[in-house]
């Protein structure tokens, strides 16, 4: 399946777009997307931290996605880095 | 519930606005109203500021305020009114990050909620800040992880150093 | 000192104005602002109030405004602006009783220095409030003993029950 | 000497011209003033309880005067009942 992936923060500098798009096996984890996305980080973004993307959470428009969790269906997600507001 | 308000605000559009939070926290049965605004200053760990630039995602961020806003309401096990507003887009020094408003029958309860909820903002929603410096370079502020295996290692972290994620305001 | 700002208002000629403390406590050094504001709310132990009315012994509540001041400017430990003003006169419900701003580099300072402030107003200052019932009868609210027997007397009696003050908005 | 002793609160109603003037001795501390008072409201204005006196605490315009203080020199005062500001 084909997920895109809204970046945030500094990890808006991983695509330009604001975005990146993966193909993941169908009914991955979380943790799988997790892996899949630090392959591509690292092929693709050298400047980003691997460990950035370590930290970050994954999330639907709704809530925070765990490693355990199922990817959503419709393939959309953020990737959200450590949050600073306020 | 109308009793919490949550609001992103672009503030290309508009600023946020501390009067409007006080009225939408007025209530006939409340005596004391407690409010925080977090502004835009002028240095941060030594470096002086010229803005900060706020992104967010959000309808998870909205989510998150209302989220906050029931468990400030459970805080304070009665009445309470709650005004939740964070700015997004380009801020200079002295604008308005974020405008925090909790009215309930008794001060106390007021201060608790009003506390609650602006540590349950900059820890829990998704919201980042970048800092614009005088020398022209720019920084995403150190943040909080809102992944579960990091939260915990820097919570036990804090414990150990009072609160250390960097972004202390 | 500049950086405290304390008053007394008439409020049959102007109401307390929460704007101007944010006004006077805004610095571009300060990214914190912690205020409160007490409002007269229509019920009070369970009786429909219609207004309250405060008298002040107002040099001595002048003197313990800056005095409060200078104690939160001690507490914060670092620069801070302070806000303090205090209703005299007949306030109908909804009116603004107490404005109290803090501003500091960092938010917690500003809790604390604007939470250390209405708690040192309400026990310290020389302020009474008299409140008015919807039948017409009004009874002066119980208070915080400023006579230093009666101050330790009361300080011990709290600690085994709370505050017991009787004036607990 | 006269004393002037200004009303507040509850206390107003001690004498509706918002002030009990008294003749004490030179020299009084805060606490002979206090019993003196203590006998004036008890004759002139039985209505006001002994203890809310007994509560009260007398003040320059400058500061609170505790029992063992000098009434001050200029005969004026407040005396001022439990405070219920904010």
């Amino acid at each position: 399946m084909k997920v895109r992936i809204s970046l945030f923060g500094a990890l808006r500098d991983a695509d330009s777009r604001g975005f990146i798009e993966l193909e993941i096996p169908e009914q991955s984890t979380i943790a799988t997307l997790r892996e899949a996305l630090q392959h591509h980080v690292r092929d693709h973004a050298p400047a980003i931290s691997p460990n950035l993307v370590q930290r970050s959470a994954f999330a639907s428009e709704d809530e925070i996605l765990h490693n355990h969790r199922a990817v959503p269906e419709n393939g959309q997600l953020a990737i959200l880095p450590p949050v600073s507001g306020g | 519930m109308t009793d919490i308000y949550t609001a992103v605000v672009d503030i290309s559009h508009a600023p946020l606005d501390p009067a409007a939070a006080l009225d939408f926290v007025s209530d006939p049965r409340f005596g004391g109203i407690a409010t925080f605004i977090g502004r835009v200053r002028q240095h941060n760990l030594g470096r002086a500021v010229t803005g900060v630039s706020y992104d967010l995602f959000e309808p998870l961020a909205l989510r998150t305020f209302q989220e906050i806003g029931e468990r400030a309401r459970e805080e304070v096990g009665g009445p309470l009114k709650l005004y939740i507003a964070h700015a997004k887009g380009h801020l200079s020094i002295g604008d308005f990050a974020v405008v925090i408003a909790a009215a309930t029958a008794h001060r106390d309860e007021a201060f608790r909620a009003c506390r609650l909820a602006i540590e349950a903002v900059k820890h829990e929603a998704p919201i980042w800040k970048q800092e614009h410096y005088v020398d022209g370079d720019s920084a995403w502020s150190e943040g909080c992880s809102l992944c579960e295996e990091h939260r915990e290692a820097e919570r036990m972290a804090a414990n150990h150093d009072g609160d250390t994620h960097g972004h202390s305001r």
